[in-house]
């Protein structure tokens, strides 16, 4: 335990994170705006000209019919993953690390889905027909086609969406009704109506214990099942370079890859603009750094994996999407992925680098530039090189397609600072669990017994 | 216990894989590439009958245009032994097709006459089906395209003009299938003769390398097509079984 | 009750049992036969051959059905959780805010005076920070 | 009312596909099954909704003659098709022939008559200062003048210069120039083939073109003639390379294409030889010198030969043309050895200033290997019965450059005074040097009666826009005939879309303005068609009423007579066989400063500019370069890396008379010293798909004569000078290279074609 939180009693716990919901300074104001204004300006504007004039606004032609729409899709899903994940692995194997970040992680992981959901909408050519994939009663007796990987994205990441909201919000529980005595006006409403009457019975926190457990253990297949899906929608076509049993655990490690990275951001800034110093410590970094440090050796060792089968098949079809993609147009961003993904990563190695913060935050998003950049290749190298070479093409993202880009990410820091106001970002009674049970002198004395 | 019979018959019936002897018919093409000449009539025949859009310059030069059916060239060798191949490449209304698997609403399938066939207003423009047809002659309509006046009084009434948003391609001129078998109804023939229906490019083609018919009809002029020594089809590893067959171009050089 | 989950209560006061696992198992199940029987039932109902597969695909369906499990287990999960906890709160019950944030309490039911004088000679020689009375509207 | 929708049409195709011969065609295609095919004659505007229609008519888009049959419903055209009857595409059409409804409903139709309201020497051309008048004005305008100039004996400085016409347009043409008592009346078609006539008048005595019997041939050596995509009768030739190629039982076609820049017939061939551009006539004679001297020839004039071929040995022939000695005799044996042959020349070949020779040569061969008269060689058609009395054999009125220079000269001289203009487009296909729309400008009064607002057009005084082909009445002879002579009829396939009238109309509107009547009494073109046709009717072997011959023949929409000339043995005069030779090939431009040879070439889609106003046109990828919208230049990828351009450079390219711009485009199969640019596009005017798109190479060609007086438009050197700009070629092709994923595959066993196998439907007997 680092020495600043000796100090700490279970009183200040309730303080700090009450503090954080209510103060807000012009900056968090400032902030929510600017985030705002970029979402609306550079995220729905672009959009709504696509969807009048076509996707024909994008870059994307014959045969790159797929284009970054699809990478951010797959970026945003990937950047959901570890969220919740980790956060369930880490209680299953109860480490104590986890409990003052787990809360925004998971918000993390809740929000990128979201936001992914809102790309499947810019990306498709008729949006509003889009619930057609739904499986749904309806008169043109028509239903979605199960076979299709697509569908299974769709059952996958509802299903995902589902899962994460509800754990988000198990876990959160016991901090409503501790805030709900802390908060007035609406808020108090707001929190009286979400935390459900939750009294701290130990009869309540039993249950709340067995059954977050056993969400825990559902939702790690899940987060796993999603990301698999999600490669396969690439994997099951016979595109060279795309058609490839790897890319289930390819991306699987790729999007807990870019998660992890993603959660060192957040805390980052958690811990600097919601004066949460006390909570988010060197530890969490150090251990972050560790997980980082290995996800991206399994990232790297996979990426040879790819280039060797390609090599090794001998297939002309292969070896020239691999080709395309290592010195082709876009060969510089694929060592610019390299460099950020698999050699930048090996700092983590010294104790020092990881427990210094600013660093860690670099490195941390350059580790996600990097795996937005894999998504990207992915989808714009393959697709221009398949078997009919006379139908070669070639692929550049339009400026619409860039500015939706920042609009998501714009979007997702605008939910992001929401739920900073809303929903405690730290557990309250899990980081007790980790200070000492005060005796019964000290702390506050505030008696209102209530009916 | 009727019940469970019920069940395990629909179970045996179900499992049966989509098969050619389901269909009524198994629409074919046979192109003889020993005499495509490319000269190009099959494309312009095929933008006629089927309203394919003029996308106009830009939008041509950033890869949009919409060719139900392209000519492919192919070079060997520098000059002055350049050799130069066309190969006509169209839908190859594959029976394993894996455009058909991929769409999430099944705005694509088979059809009884073993077509790949592409329900325009049921597509929702996830593009999917392009990315995993291994011949790309799925095109996509990236804007609403229109025709200059009067050019638009050429549009055939018997096809759709597609909106933004929608794949297309070709569809072996299924009104015309349509249309034959109206025909064949109303002479009250159960089958539509050999020869007695020919798509856009079929019928133009000014060399006759293109023939089309039912391959199920063992008579018929494709069926004979089929069992020439020359016969092939493209990409054939990849398992997709195309319904389109390709003749070897014959190579008299050779001893 | 308590701010914070207090290991090895329930064996103090005695009762481990919970029906939450039976929900999970239940709802998995049947969420899974229930995938597999929409992703069948759709393709039988709706016949569209494709890629000249099967009406039905087993390896596919098999990862819808997967899919539905996890959901239906969860949601299942979820509701047992709120059932067997007896939340949300219908009425009013008694409730400490201090719990909340560091005292722990205790709560004893007492139907008369005499029982609550008993009750508070035990909490207090226990070394109880304060005992109070709360009336619960019946 | 009696209809025909696509049922009947198909039993057409069978009913058509049955033989030829003009009572048995005729009948075929009154059988049963056609009597549903109606003419125009009911107006389009009483269609039954949703029934389709179909019209026989011919294709005006190139010279060939095709038959078409349009598709119609609700009154508007929806598809053109060959029509199955006619023997010269028998169902079958090009690309450019199916583009014809998008001159049809082509949004930069001229649409009323107009008059040009400022100076034609003003600076601003186009439509900015055009002014609408009636068609009463436009005409008595014209009519007032040709009056003035026939009282005051004028009547020469009358000129009517018009596309290259058939049939009873050609006839009327001539009957009007007749009556206005002038002689100039010229056809000009860029594409003509002069020279083939020429060398035709001088070998076999007689101007006129054989047919060419590529369907029974089982070798074809062509020197330069692009017979699938541009050459004469490119869909026939198609039909017969198809068939001599796949459809015969017992052999397969070869077919050997001499040309110095693979076309589509050069791609299609077994054999693509590129010898030296303006040599292939001393290859020809190289072959024939080998036939003569090793003794594939025993004719009684064998000795005359051997002499006047004396100088054309394989080997010295092999260092003049660049072609291996033994390629020659290789070429030689085989022409003799697998007979029925065919040698045929033009394109390229034939636009030399040595290209009559050439094609001498060419026909020497023919001749030698025994080719003339015979099933698979070249048959010469019969003058055809049913010819219009008044016209006279097609090519004569044909214009070469010799006599459109001295049309230009006297327009200069003011001897032209009024000049009407008919379809064609000599601003745009003359090349620059001709100064021709110079000479337009001296000329008082011209009248065009266009259908566009072409380069020409945009000189007149006065335009008085005619209908497209698919709006009007007319007929057509194919030249050259399919063996015998057939005719075909062309009629109105939707009611007029704009205030246009069919340029026979106006014409003969003009006569009777003229006060002409008792000569010229027909009030329009139709009652001159039938009347025409009632002779043909008459000479022919009747068999019904004429009205019920008429609506037959309108209903088939072709007509043929059986007659064929049975083939006497020709034997070539000594005289002709004594001169045989070929003269060295001049270039204009010194070859120091203009290194290069352009090779100029007729676009698949584009024809002769023709097609440039067709969006179908300007989107179908050419089919060796894949490229769309616009021009560029083709240059041997050994001669770029030289030169260091590459794919996209925009270059100069100068002749000694004018200089156009063009971007690059690698061509494998390409002599390093030849640059070929399609002919086609660079419009400056021709409406919004055409306008100011790509460059004309004809503008910058060498004003270079043949003996005969017509333009050797591929004997031009030119430079290429750098400019350093670059573009993105808009083509659809990525990269033409197979990477061994056999997607085209070739089998190397010759047997392997098997013609029971192939279930083509078989060509008829023609």
């Amino acid at each position: 335990m680092p020495p600043e939180e000796q100090s700490l009693v279970y009183a200040d716990v309730n303080r700090d994170v009450v503090r954080s919901l209510l103060v807000t300074g012009p900056r968090y104001y400032v902030a929510l705006y600017t985030a705002l204004g970029v979402t609306v300006l550079c995220f729905f504007f672009p959009w709504f000209y696509q969807l009048f004039y076509g996707i024909g606004a994008a870059g994307m032609n014959h045969p790159n019919v797929w284009g970054t729409y699809l990478s951010s899709f797959i970026f945003w899903i990937g950047l959901s993953h570890s969220g919740t994940l980790l956060s369930c692995v880490l209680h299953l194997t109860n480490s104590p690390w986890r409990k003052a970040m787990y809360r925004s992680a998971e918000a993390m992981t809740l929000f990128s889905l979201m936001v992914a959901g809102v790309m499947v909408f810019v990306h498709v050519g008729r949006p509003w027909f889009l619930h057609w994939a739904l499986p749904y009663p309806n008169q043109m007796e028509m239903w979605p086609n199960f076979r299709s990987p697509l569908l299974f994205d769709v059952m996958a990441i509802a299903t995902y969406l589902t899962g994460s909201i509800m754990f988000i919000y198990m876990g959160s529980i016991p901090d409503f009704a501790a805030v709900r005595d802390r908060t007035t006006g609406w808020r108090r409403h707001f929190y009286v109506l979400m935390s459900m009457g939750w009294r701290g019975t130990d009869r309540e926190w039993h249950r709340l214990g067995l059954a977050y457990t056993f969400l825990a253990v559902l939702i790690i297949p899940l987060a796993v099942s999603v990301h698999s899906i999600v490669s396969w929608d690439f994997a099951m076509s016979i595109v060279p370079a795309l058609h490839q049993t790897i890319f289930a655990p390819y991306f699987v490690v790729g999007a807990i890859y870019s998660g992890t990275a993603g959660i060192v951001t957040v805390m980052f800034l958690l811990r600097k603009y919601m004066d949460f110093g006390q909570y988010i410590t060197t530890v969490h970094f150090d251990n972050l750094g560790k997980l980082l440090l290995a996800l991206s050796l399994m990232w790297t060792y996979i990426n040879l994996i790819e280039i060797f089968t390609a090599w090794y098949s001998g297939s002309s079809a292969e070896l020239e999407a691999l080709t395309y993609k290592l010195f082709g147009y876009y060969g510089a961003l694929y060592w610019e992925m390299i460099l950020f993904c698999a050699l930048a990563p090996l700092l983590l190695i010294s104790t020092r680098f990881r427990t210094s913060f600013v660093p860690m935050l670099i490195l941390s998003i350059a580790i996600n530039i990097g795996m937005y950049t894999e998504r990207f290749l992915i989808v714009a190298t393959s697709l221009s090189r398949q078997y009919l070479p006379d139908a070669w093409g070639f692929y550049v993202p339009s400026a619409v397609e860039v500015s939706i880009l920042l609009g998501s990410l714009a979007m997702f820091t605008t939910l992001f600072l929401l739920f900073v106001k809303l929903i405690p970002s730290i557990s309250i009674y899990e980081v007790k669990e980790t200070l000492a049970t005060p005796s019964n002198k000290t702390g506050s004395d505030a008696w209102q017994p209530s009916h | 216990m009727d019940f469970f019979e019920r069940i395990r018959d629909g179970w045996d019936k179900h499992r049966k894989p989509a098969h050619e002897d389901d269909f009524d018919y198994a629409w074919t093409m046979a192109i003889d590439l020993d005499i495509c000449t490319g000269c190009g009539a099959c494309v312009t025949a095929c933008q006629a009958e089927n309203n394919l859009p003029i996308v106009g310059e830009e939008e041509f030069a950033r890869g949009r245009e919409i060719k139900w059916i392209r000519i492919e060239r192919y070079w060997e060798g520098e000059f002055p032994d350049a050799k130069l191949s066309f190969i006509p490449m169209m839908c190859q209304h594959c029976d394993a097709a894996p455009c058909e698997t991929v769409c999430p609403v099944s705005a694509t399938y088979h059809n009884q006459d073993g077509l790949n066939t592409q329900i325009y207003n049921r597509c929702i423009g996830t593009r999917a089906c392009a990315v995993y047809c291994p011949y790309e002659v799925r095109y996509f309509n990236y804007t609403s395209h229109h025709w200059e006046e009067p050019l638009d009084q050429q549009l055939n009434p018997d096809v759709t003009v597609r909106e933004k948003g929608v794949m297309e391609k070709c569809t072996f001129c299924i009104q015309r299938i349509r249309q034959a078998k109206d025909r064949a109804k109303d002479d009250g023939r159960r089958r539509i003769r050999d020869g007695e229906v020919q798509p856009a490019c079929v019928q133009s083609c000014p060399a006759q390398a293109m023939t089309f018919g039912d391959r199920k009809d063992t008579q018929s002029r494709v069926a004979k097509m089929i069992n020439n020594p020359r016969a092939y089809r493209v990409l054939d590893e990849l398992n997709t079984s195309p319904s389109v067959i390709y003749l070897k171009k014959v190579d008299a050089d050779a001893p | 009750m308590s701010p914070v989950p207090i290991e090895g209560v329930e064996e103090v006061l005695g009762k481990k049992f919970s029906v939450i696992k039976r929900f999970t198992f239940v709802g998995a199940v049947c969420g899974g036969m229930l995938g597999f029987a929409l992703a069948a039932g759709t393709a039988v109902l709706y016949l569209h051959p494709t890629g000249g597969r099967p009406i039905i695909t087993i390896p596919p369906f098999l990862i819808i059905a997967y899919e539905l499990t996890i959901l239906f287990g969860i949601l299942a999960t979820v509701l047992g959780f709120f059932l067997s906890a007896r939340l949300p709160m219908i009425k009013e019950r008694v409730y400490v805010p201090a719990t909340a944030v560091d005292k722990f309490a205790v709560t004893v039911a007492c139907d008369s005076q005499p029982h609550f004088q008993q009750a508070a000679k035990i909490l207090s020689t226990a070394g109880a920070g304060e005992v109070s009375q709360l009336e619960e509207e019946a | 009312m009696a209809n025909i929708d696509r049922r009947d049409f198909l039993k057409l195709v069978g009913a058509g596909s049955v033989g030829a011969g003009s009572g048995f065609m005729l009948a075929e295609s009154i059988k049963h099954p056609v009597e549903y095919l109606i003419p125009a004659v009911i107006p389009p505007e009483d269609f039954s909704p949703g029934i389709v229609t179909w019209y026989n008519s011919v294709c005006g888009m190139c010279s060939a003659g095709c038959g078409i049959s349009v598709r119609t419903r609700e009154g508007r055209a929806k598809k053109i098709e060959g029509n199955p009857a006619h023997p010269v595409n028998q169902g079958r059409l090009c690309a450019l022939g199916q583009a014809g409804l998008q001159v049809l409903y082509n949004p930069d139709r001229l649409t009323a008559p107009a008059r040009r309201t400022h100076p034609r020497d003003s600076a601003a051309l186009g439509e900015a200062n055009w002014e609408q008048i009636t068609w009463e004005e436009g005409l008595t305008t014209v009519a007032q003048r040709l009056n003035e100039l026939r009282e005051g004996g004028q009547s020469d400085s009358i000129c009517l210069l018009s596309e290259g016409v058939r049939g009873h347009l050609a006839s009327l043409f001539e009957l009007f120039i007749a009556q206005l008592g002038s002689d100039r009346l010229l056809h000009y078609d860029f594409s003509h083939p002069h020279s083939l006539y020429a060398a035709n008048q001088r070998f076999f005595g007689e101007q006129v073109l054989p047919y060419y019997d590529v369907k029974n041939t089982r070798y074809l050596l062509s020197f330069g003639a692009d017979y699938l995509g541009s050459w004469i009768s490119p869909v026939h030739h198609s039909l017969g390379f198809g068939h001599s190629r796949q459809g015969q039982s017992g052999f397969r076609g070869q077919f050997v294409q001499i040309e110095p820049r693979m076309s589509i017939s050069g791609a299609a061939a077994d054999q693509w030889i590129a010898a030296k551009p303006g040599t292939e006539g001393f290859l020809a004679l190289g072959i024939a010198h080998h036939i003569v001297s090793s003794g594939h020839y025993r004719g009684a004039d064998r000795a005359d030969w051997a002499k006047s071929l004396q100088n054309y040995s394989t080997g010295r022939v092999a260092e003049q043309t660049g072609v291996p000695a033994d390629t020659i005799a290789q070429l030689a044996d085989a022409f003799m050895g697998n007979r029925p042959s065919l040698a045929i020349g033009g394109g390229g070949a034939g636009s030399h200033s040595n290209g009559v020779d050439t094609l001498i040569a060419v026909n020497a061969l023919n001749y030698l290997a025994g080719n003339i008269g015979k099933a698979g060689g070249l048959a010469f058609n019969p003058i055809p019965v049913a010819y219009p009395t008044a016209a006279i054999l097609p090519h004569a009125r044909q214009a070469n450059y010799r006599k459109m220079l001295a049309l230009a000269e006297d327009a200069r001289r003011g001897k032209i005074q009024v000049l009407l203009l008919s379809g064609t487009n000599p601003v745009f296909s003359l090349p620059a040097a001709a100064k021709f729309q110079e000479a337009l400008t001296a000329i008082p009064l011209v009248v065009s009666l266009s259908s566009f607002m072409d380069e020409t057009t945009a000189m007149a005084d006065l335009i008085l826009p005619s209908h497209t082909y698919l709006e009007s009445w007319g007929d057509d002879f194919p030249e050259p005939g399919v063996g015998f002579s057939t005719g075909s009829v062309s009629q109105p396939v939707v009611s007029p879309l704009y205030n246009t009238r069919a340029t026979g109309d106006i014409i003969l509107a003009l006569a009777h303005k003229l006060n002409l009547s008792e000569t010229m009494p027909w009030p329009d073109m139709k009652d001159y068609l039938k009347a025409g046709w009632r002779e043909i009717y008459r000479r022919g072997p009747g068999q019904e009423s004429f009205e019920s011959f008429w609506i037959a023949l309108v209903r088939a929409g072709v007509w043929g007579e059986k007659t064929r000339r049975e083939s006497t043995g020709f034997v070539p005069d000594k005289q002709v066989v004594r001169n045989i030779g070929v003269t060295p090939p001049q270039f204009s431009g010194d070859s120091e400063a203009y290194p290069f040879i352009l090779h100029p070439y007729l676009s698949i889609g584009l024809h002769d500019g023709r097609g440039a106003n067709l969006p179908w046109m300007q989107e179908l990828p050419d089919p060796l370069t894949s490229v769309v919208y616009g021009s560029w230049v083709e240059l041997n990828p050994a001669t770029a890396e030289r030169l260091g351009f590459a794919e996209g450079d925009l270059v100069k390219v100068e002749s000694p008379y004018g200089s156009i711009t063009v971007p690059v485009y690698l061509y494998r199969a390409l002599r390093p010293e030849v640059i070929a640019i399609p002919i086609g596009q660079g419009h400056s005017e021709y409406g919004r798909y055409a306008k100011d798109r790509g460059s004309n190479p004809i503008q910058i060609l060498a004003p270079q004569m043949d003996t005969t007086g017509n333009l050797a438009w591929s004997a031009t050197r030119v430079r290429l000078v750098a400019t350093g700009e670059k573009v993105a070629l808009v083509k659809t092709g990525g990269t033409s290279r197979q990477l061994g994923r056999e997607i085209i595959q070739t089998t190397t066993s010759s047997a392997a074609y098997n013609a029971q196998d192939s279930g083509r439907i078989p060509l008829r007997e023609v």
